[in-house]
């Protein structure tokens, strides 16, 4: 199968993937308690007011009509209006979309960069007392709430040694320790991967065959060990996506930064249907994106992937 | 003959469990986690005699007290004993860990049972909605859950098991898928076995393992779900001592009493690295081919 | 006198399990001349794959060697340090494993791994080695080579894997070729190809091959010399001819004779009762003992040693006299 | 099978430039919004004269929330930003009483039901154009055409421009509650001609008003900058400077939502003024000798609003138990002392209010949890199971409380109060919602007692809260709504005064609401800045006399 | 008592989303019939449809057509009620006893669940029966309580056995049961079997790689090549007398335990046999036949009988002998 149609192929899996969720979000959404409108128009407005914002709004409309209603300026690239700050979600989305990105990249950074390298020694030294010291303190961050350790860090290096901003957002430094607490549990869970998969790796006959063949310990470990091992990792740094993002919802509502997670939070509080639509899109899009990144990462380093298996009947 | 076969039985059970329990035992880090656990289900038991004082117990006199030998982990705003809340909420956090595995495990194992059995249409549908679960950011989902259903423990409980019961769907379906072209299954259709009969006598028992395995180690992600929906504000309604309830309370004073955070946090760790410990040991024991992702 | 090439000295292997460290090979010495086909026969669990692996050192990290000297050589390859071990391996001493379905790393092309070998050891260049990979390809017998050496490991069937790895490892035509089970996976008309390209090697190359296998049909067509395993030890050791003509232990004596043979149908096999000792719970004395018809009460209480029954026939039985 | 070379490459590359490009995109995206704070270089120009310290020309304030436009009329709310854009025609001054801002005088006649406001002749906007009668008529045309709050100015039928400087507003009937709108920036002049010709989109960017300064640009994310309006002029009683402010050139309106980073830049001097202090942090910030605490009173309350159509709360008995019940103290206690214990329905930031009422009510209400047991058990509530819980026919006095979680105060406060309860043996359990889902809760009537808040200078804000019709809520007497009614109407203050304390002093009887605190806010100031005047009940701030130093 | 006629098992095969779809010919149009008490082995290399033939006889998979006519009876079109029936006169023994039987069920349940599932005997009737075919197997009461892992490969496939022979059926297909268990205990399993027929008269299909298992236990052996038979004859003529290319080269290519035949002249074949997905045109056997001419390229062959019960596939059947290569 050739590259292009390959991709098309896994871009047009997702978009059932796409459709459904935004479907159910959206009777999730309409299924809320409570009423958006009467929630903008505050204390001193009167029920025909109400009425006439909410046909203002297409409140008015069953949900189904709605959803198409949606879904038809969607097509057309309009995500809607905030109906609490009554501005456009595709200009909230850019402003608050690159801080989100930032803080995922950098904690991918981070918890890849260490998540890697410590699994690979704690596998190379399986069973003596450092592997033992590295996987306990993996078990350890693993067990730890990400907003708890950023609650802690926030303490000691924001308030105690006064290193770094305590919250909001004061300019890519700020990214750092909130970074860090979403980082240092997924870390954990990268170094556990990372050392079975390197461990079982290790173990497989054609590491033998080539420690038969008198091959050097570098080119073992690295061309023939590394290369199968790492790749599960390499998925799962494509699927953790949507756990990052929902991290990121309580990281970023934690330490205040103005980033797409705490606007989601906010705006599922305020019942701002339009911008949780276009939020959810935006992560639903990413991760079907990022999924489709991902086989193709490992199709191009796995060559059994290529071919398609067959089912039984 | 009865009695004798009644010996045996108890005689091959016995030796049957002791082998696998000899491994645990002999599993240091096993060992750790079960003495953790031990504690906190001790706690939790015991929370009405060893808790100095009631969780709800208010004395704005003595609000704010850091940590002394009267209040081991200080106060809290309203003048509560941190160490009581805490040993309280020891209830709360192994209640609402193990329900939303029960829950969850419930609804995937059934799924995964069932899709896995009947390949084709069926296996289909519950697949894609299980990717599409996997898709989507587990605590805005369960976020959105618990806004309909309305603040709550109950409610929060439903929400993280709706939202995370498909490792186990996957898991079970992924062993039925193999166990249902094992041998034996073909030779419980050759002796006539009813389909429902084949799932619940052959595949489920083989899947338990795996099932226990992995409900020890979801144990302690439902336990941080919950506590983070609580520290957002929407779970344990007050008074009740919920750990991350407490955190979010808690928070608001980080700066000037931070016993009021710390220690909450420090009994989440604990809970879940005990339930993560023993989960890998029984994993390692019972089911060492077992991935969770 | 041909010359020996390998001589294993009071071997001792066990694996780590949960109960203590279980012996696999025990107290086994075995001595192979240049240029024979030796076989080393025995039953699932007799040790000889972990024997065979011990020798170029490749044995799962869950084992131990406790004792023993392994002389390649000269060299005790027990005690050679790992450059030196892995100028060994690969070219002086080669190995094909049991199943090629997994012995080929899946990520790479056949032919790379191949060309790997002469890089390695001849410190040839890329070009070259894969060139030579080609050739040696298809002198394994891979048709069409300079395309299939292209493929990845996947597409090929287990023939074909099998033809590669042996390829691989004759690449810097070794002295002594191990190969554990090579075509215990296969078809026999694959089997019965395989076993005639070993033995084309053989003669081309005057490779020494230590062949490990439980099929007494495999061992009569291939080997000089015959190993009998049983339970960690060797048993028995002698000419081809010998062990199936005039077998001394009862053991072999039995195996050879409960095999469905061109003679019988229908009819009832001669049959060793019981089944093989558990290695956590061994019985004491002669471990066939509990299975053997010619157990006498020495059997029972004390091991028996190696014996010269004639100058090519050893036996460790206290009662081959009486078996033959 | 050889493309999949060219693919695993193709990937690897295109891999590394979706990172480089994201990182850097990112970078650049997150580039702008954070401008560094302007600290103004020191005039090396004009040391004035050596008793008088040198001054900083630039006045910034950090405020939570960045408006959603910059046009007053088009808002649901407004802020800091549009107190500085527009000039009300009249203020409150700190005795709650109507003083001229942007009009010279005014006068009330016709029973209440005709309002005529003198305007100044120099009266401009900051473009320059005359800020007359006929341009007041445009404004107040246009805020009932699209403002979301058209309603405030329903009564209106006519307004005639008697000359070039005098506004006559005839009214349906007498509004005295339109006065509390137009103390506001709600009710300033806008200019309608520019408004009109712009469009409103523009306008919401560049609104034009006659307040002391005016827009410059508006940084979305980050700040306004406001230029001085020149053409500015007013005839507040209670500043020293009638003029554009020599002092002050510029004034930078700073939005930071993180209530702890606004007040690190306070601490840093990156800031002069933080408006929303949190309350945690007060403390904190008093013991800051650089820092002064400017302190007002919110123009409402906070109180439990009760379901009395629900028994047992339909027992007047029981509310009253409540009332005694509560510790108003130890609620303030442990809210740090940044609220004051209340027992009537009025702040003093509000208009019509009366001490005395609240003296009584004090007196009447104070703490006192025998009173309460022994209410309890006149109403047949007595403890006989010994579980600490009062019960009546079998039947314990439990009742739902709700709490809003987006009320930081309220929601300290309910646990406290619930424990306040449970002393008297009444079981409160607590549920959380956001506020705006309690309001629909209690207008639907679904509730027993509810955590809530009101904050509106005027006591009209009453008649949404208890008048059995315009309340929509569970409360009805008729000589409460005859009172209520009687206060829109009636324009005399010391007698609308009297209105609304008769009006109270009945809801003391009833007791539909009862109160809990009056919340103190606070704004944090550099103490280089001298001259600033914060007056409730909104805490506007007035910066005509300020000079900061260096 | 067994028929089967055209028997056809296809297994749909889809490649990518959009692609056609297209069938494994497991097994494709095989016919044979087998007498009361008689062994049929069935013998082939992986990938000949052997395994697939024995599951599909007895309805454990779909057919995709023909008929299996059992006791006068078409099991393939046979109702569930008369599916029931028909499983309580058939069994069936694995290759892999371990695998075969439930890790989580003790032997003893693993023994009674046909019993209680057909409504025979119950409690101690169930027991004794229980009791009873444990002892024709070998296996004592001590047994009865294990679970299979706590059982040897030879004691876990006699239990296996028990469970097939415990309703007393009539048909008994035993798919390679002795190829996975240790050399020293296939014997004892192979005279079990032989044994067990002698008692009971039982039917046997014995399906297995080995031909000199198959030649010890049949009476009559089908060939089988990539799903199609290639030969069915008595096994003495068989073995006496191969006329079919294939089954002259699998003689020929066991290697016999005797070092005396190390140089004997074979029978050989070039290369490996296709996939089930690309099978040749005509003569599924060509591409590796050394006698192969233009009408097996194109033709496939039908049965030629060579003699009394001997069937042969193949064009040249009459012509072909191997007479200058000792295959055995």
């Amino acid at each position: 199968m050739g590259l292009l149609s390959y991709t098309t192929k896994k871009l047009l899996i997702g978009i059932p993937v796409v459709f459904g969720v935004t479907i159910i979000l959206f009777y999730i959404m309409y299924s809320l308690p409570g009423d958006p409108i009467k929630l903008i128009a505050g204390e001193r407005v009167t029920p025909e007011r109400v009425e006439e914002l909410r046909r203002a709004w297409g409140l008015d409309q069953p949900p189904y009509v709605q959803y198409f209603y949606w879904l038809s300026h969607v097509v057309r690239g309009d995500l809607g209006v905030s109906i609490v700050t009554k501005q456009p979600v595709s200009y909230l989305l850019m402003q608050r979309l690159p801080y989100t990105l930032m803080l995922m990249l950098i904690s991918m950074l981070i918890s890849y960069a260490i998540g890697v390298s410590i699994g690979i020694v704690s596998a190379l030294m399986k069973g003596k007392p450092i592997d033992g010291l590295l996987s306990v303190t993996a078990i350890v961050s693993y067990s730890i709430p990400g907003f708890w350790l950023g609650l802690m860090l926030m303490l000691v290096f924001g308030y105690y040694l006064r290193l770094l901003p305590i919250s909001g957002y004061e300019g890519l430094h700020s990214l750092l320790i909130p970074a860090l607490s979403l980082a240092l549990p997924s870390s954990a869970a990268v170094m556990r991967l990372m050392r079975a998969e390197m461990i079982e790796v290790l173990n497989e006959d054609y590491v033998r065959t080539a420690w038969a063949k008198g091959l050097p310990r570098r080119r073992v470990l690295v061309v023939h060990a590394l290369r199968n091992a790492v790749l599960p990792v390499v998925v799962m740094l494509f699927l953790d996506i949507p756990w990052l993002i929902g991290g990121a919802v309580v990281i970023e509502t934690l330490f205040a930064l103005p980033g797409m997670g705490r606007l989601l939070y906010l705006s599922i509080i305020r019942q701002d249907y339009a911008v949780v639509q276009g939020i959810v899109l935006i992560i639903t899009i990413l991760t079907v994106v990022f999924n489709t990144l991902g086989d193709l990462v490992v199709a191009a380093l796995d060559p059994r992937v290529r071919v398609e298996k067959g089912e039984g009947m | 003959m009865t009695r004798l076969l009644e010996d045996l039985r108890k005689k091959a059970y016995s030796v049957y469990r002791s082998e696998e329990v000899k491994l645990l035992i002999r599993h240091r880090r096993g060992v750790v986690g079960l003495a953790l656990l031990t504690i906190i289900v001790f706690m939790a038991l015991t929370a009405d005699l060893i808790a100095p004082r009631r969780f709800d117990e208010v004395d704005t006199a003595l609000r704010l007290q850091p940590p002394s030998l009267k209040h081991l982990f200080g106060t809290d705003h309203l003048g509560r004993d941190v160490f009581s809340r805490i040993v309280y909420g020891a209830r709360i956090a192994l209640w609402v860990g193990i329900l939303v595995v029960l829950v969850e495990a419930g609804i995937g194992v059934t799924l995964g049972l069932i899709s896995g059995y009947y390949s084709g249409f069926l296996d289909k549908v519950i697949s894609a909605f299980t990717d599409m679960l996997w898709a989507f950011p587990p605590i805005i989902l369960a976020l959105a859950i618990v806004t309909i259903l309305g603040p709550g423990l109950t409610n929060v409980v439903i929400a993280v098991a709706v939202v995370s019961w498909a490792p186990y769907a996957r898991i079970v379906r992924a062993k039925t898928q193999s166990l249902v072209s094992r041998e034996f299954v073909m030779a419980a259709r050759a002796i006539g076995e009813s389909d429902l009969s084949i799932m619940f006598r052959y595949i489920l028992p083989n899947t338990l393992v795996s099932i226990i395995v992995l409900a020890t180690l979801t144990i302690p992600s439902a336990i941080l779900y919950t506590t983070a929906l609580s520290f957002l504000g929407f779970g344990a309604q007050p008074p009740t001592p919920d750990w991350g309830a407490m955190l979010n309370e808690g928070k608001d004073y980080i700066f000037g009493a931070p016993w009021n955070s710390i220690f909450p946090g420090v009994f989440i760790t604990l809970t879940a690295l005990s339930f993560n410990l023993l989960g890998d040991a029984l994993r390692d024991v019972l089911d060492p081919k077992l991935r969770l992702r | 006198m041909p010359e020996k090439i390998l001589e294993v000295q009071n071997l001792k292997v066990c694996y780590e399990t949960g109960r203590g460290c279980v012996k696999a090979v025990d107290d086994v010495s075995l001595t192979i001349f240049e240029g024979e086909a030796f076989c080393l026969v025995g039953e699932t669990g007799c040790g000889k794959s972990t024997l065979a692996l011990s020798i170029p050192r490749l044995l799962p990290p869950n084992s131990r060697v406790l004792d023993g000297r392994i002389l390649f050589k000269g060299k005790d390859l027990l005690r050679v340090d790992d450059s030196e071990l892995q100028r060994i391996r690969g070219k002086e001493m080669a190995i094909v494993f049991q199943n090629p379905m997994t012995s080929l790393n899946p990520a790479y092309r056949v032919g790379y791994q191949v060309a790997e070998v002469p890089v390695t050891h001849l410190g040839m260049s890329w070009d070259k080695a894969l060139t030579s990979a080609v050739n040696q390809l298809s002198k394994v017998g891979i048709p069409d080579a300079g395309i299939r050496a292209r493929d990845y490991p996947h597409v090929y069937s287990g023939g074909m894997k099998q033809r590669s790895m042996i390829a691989m490892m004759t690449t810097c035509k070794p002295s002594l070729l191990i190969a554990d089970e090579p075509t215990t996976a296969l078809d026999v008309t694959i089997q019965a190809q395989i076993l005639k390209l070993l033995h084309s090697l053989r003669v081309e190359y005057g490779l020494t091959l230590l062949l490990i296998t439980h099929n007494f049909g495999i061992v009569a067509e291939v080997c000089d010399r015959v190993g009998v395993m049983y339970s960690g030890k060797i048993v028995e050791v002698g000419e081809v001819t010998e062990i199936f003509d005039n077998p001394l232990h009862p053991y072999t004596r039995g195996l050879i004779e409960c095999v469905a043979s061109r003679r019988g149908s229908k009819a009832r096999l001669n049959q060793i009762p019981g089944s093989l000792p558990n290695p956590l719970n061994l019985p004491s004395g002669c471990r066939f003992h509990p299975r053997c018809p010619y157990t006498t009460y020495l059997c029972m209480k004390e091991e028996p040693t190696m014996t010269e029954a004639t100058s090519n026939h050893s036996v460790a039985c206290h009662n081959y006299k009486a078996v033959g | 099978m050889n493309s999949w070379k060219a693919v695993s490459k193709t990937v690897a590359v295109v891999l590394v430039l979706v990172v480089a490009v994201a990182l850097i995109a990112t970078y650049l995206a997150l580039s702008p919004p954070y401008v560094a704070p302007t600290t103004p270089t020191t005039p090396a120009t004009t040391p004035t004269s050596p008793t008088t310290p040198q001054l900083k020309r630039t006045l910034i304030i950090a405020i939570p929330e960045e408006p959603t436009g910059l046009d007053v009329q088009q808002v649901t709310w407004s802020n800091e930003v549009h107190d500085m854009i527009f000039q009300p025609l009249v203020v409150l001054d700190e005795n709650m009483n109507i003083v001229p801002d942007l009009a010279l005088s005014w006068e009330v006649t016709e029973e209440g039901t005709v309002l005529v406001f003198h305007i100044p002749s120099d009266a401009k906007f900051s473009n320059g154009d005359p800020v007359t009668a006929e341009a007041i008529k445009k404004s107040i045309e246009r805020y009932k055409n699209i403002s979301p709050y058209a309603e405030d100015f329903a009564d209106v039928v006519e307004m005639t421009a008697i000359d070039k400087h005098t506004l006559k507003i005839t009214l349906k009937q007498p509004a005295p509650y339109l006065w509390s709108v137009l103390v506001t920036n709600y009710g300033a002049p806008v200019n309608a001609e520019v408004a009109e010709r712009v469009g409103p989109d523009v306008f919401n960017r560049e609104a034009v008003g006659s307040g002391p300064y005016a827009v410059k640009e508006w940084v979305r994310g980050s700040h306004v900058t406001l230029i001085r309006n020149n053409n500015y002029r007013t005839n507040l009683p209670f500043v020293a400077n009638k003029g554009p402010n020599p002092y002050v050139d510029e004034v930078i309106i700073r939005f930071i939502p993180e209530d702890l980073t606004r007040l690190t830049e306070l601490e840093a001097g990156r800031v002069d003024v933080v408006r929303g202090v949190p309350l945690e942090e007060v403390k904190r910030l008093r013991d800051n000798p650089n820092i002064r605490l400017y302190e007002t009173l919110a123009p409402g309350i906070h109180y439990i609003m009760v379901n009395v159509q629900k028994t047992p709360l339909n027992d007047v008995r029981v509310r009253k138990a409540i009332m005694l019940a509560l510790n108003r103290d130890e609620i303030a206690q442990i809210l740090d002392n940044n609220v004051v214990p209340w027992y009537s329905f009025l702040s003093p930031s509000q208009i019509c209010f009366n001490g005395t009422v609240e003296t009584v009510a004090e007196t009447t209400y104070a703490h006192n949890v025998e009173a309460a047991k022994e209410l309890l058990r006149e109403a047949g509530w007595v403890d006989t199971n010994g579980d600490g819980v009062v019960d009546k026919d079998g039947i314990p006095l439990e009742l739902t409380l709700l709490s809003p979680v987006d009320d930081p105060p309220l929601k300290k406060a309910a646990p406290l109060i619930q424990a306040q309860l449970a002393k008297v043996g009444i079981k409160a359990s607590i549920k959380e919602y956001t506020y705006d889902y309690i309001r629909e809760l209690t207008r639907e009537w679904n509730f027993e007692l509810a955590l809530r808040r009101f904050s509106w200078a005027d006591p009209d804000i009453l008649i949404y809260l208890v008048h059995s019709v315009y309340g929509n809520y569970t409360y009805s007497n008729p000589e409460v709504d005859v009172l209520l009614e009687l206060g829109r109407s009636v324009t005399d203050m010391t007698e609308r005064s009297e209105v609304y304390s008769r009006a109270q002093e009945l809801l003391l009887k009833d007791l539909p609401l009862i109160p809990l605190f009056v919340l103190k806010d606070y704004t944090a100031v550099n103490k280089n800045v001298k001259g600033l005047l914060i007056l409730p009940p909104y805490g506007t701030m007035f910066v005509n006399d300020v000079r900061i130093e260096q | 008592m067994l028929t089967v006629r055209n028997l056809r098992k296809y297994f749909r095969f889809k490649r990518g989303l959009l692609s056609t779809v297209q069938y494994i010919r497991a097994v494709d149009d095989v016919s044979f019939s087998v007498d009361r008490g008689v062994t049929l082995g069935v013998v082939g290399e992986s990938g000949s449809g052997k395994t697939t033939l024995g599951l599909t006889v007895l309805r454990l998979l779909e057919p995709t057509s023909g008929e299996i006519v059992f006791n006068g009876v078409d099991v393939a079109k046979l109702s569930k009620k008369g599916l029931k029936s028909f499983r309580r006169s058939t069994g069936i023994v694995f290759q892999d006893p371990y695998s075969s039987l439930n890790p989580r069920m003790r032997v003893k349940e693993i023994l009674e669940r046909p019993l209680k599932i057909h409504g025979i005997g119950s409690g101690e009737a169930s027991l004794d029966s229980v009791s009873g075919v444990l002892e024709d197997v070998g296996l004592g009461e001590e047994h009865l309580m294990r679970y299979p892992h706590e059982l040897s490969g030879g004691q876990q496939q006699r239990v296996a056995i028990a469970r097939a022979i415990i309703l007393k059926p009539q048909l008994v297909v035993l798919d390679e049961p002795t190829s996975s268990l240790d050399v020293s205990v296939q014997a004892q399993i192979l005279n079990l079997l032989l044994d067990l027929q002698y008692r009971y008269v039982l039917t046997y299909i014995f399906i297995t790689h080995d031909l000199l298992t198959a030649r010890h236990v049949s009476d009559v052996i089908m060939v089988m090549y990539l799903g199609k038979v290639v030969e069915l004859s008595r096994a003495h003529e068989l073995f006496l007398n191969p006329r079919h290319p294939y089954t002259a080269t699998l003689l020929s290519s066991i290697p016999l335990p005797d070092p005396k035949l190390k140089t004997r002249k074979r029978m050989e074949v070039v290369g490996e046999p296709p996939s089930l997905l690309n099978l040749p045109k005509g003569c599924r056997f060509h591409q590796r036949c050394p006698y192969a001419t233009d009408k097996c390229r194109l033709e496939e062959p039908g049965f030629t009988r060579v003699g009394d019960d001997h069937l042969v596939a193949c064009h040249y059947a009459h012509e072909l002998s191997f007479e200058g290569f000792t295959l055995w």
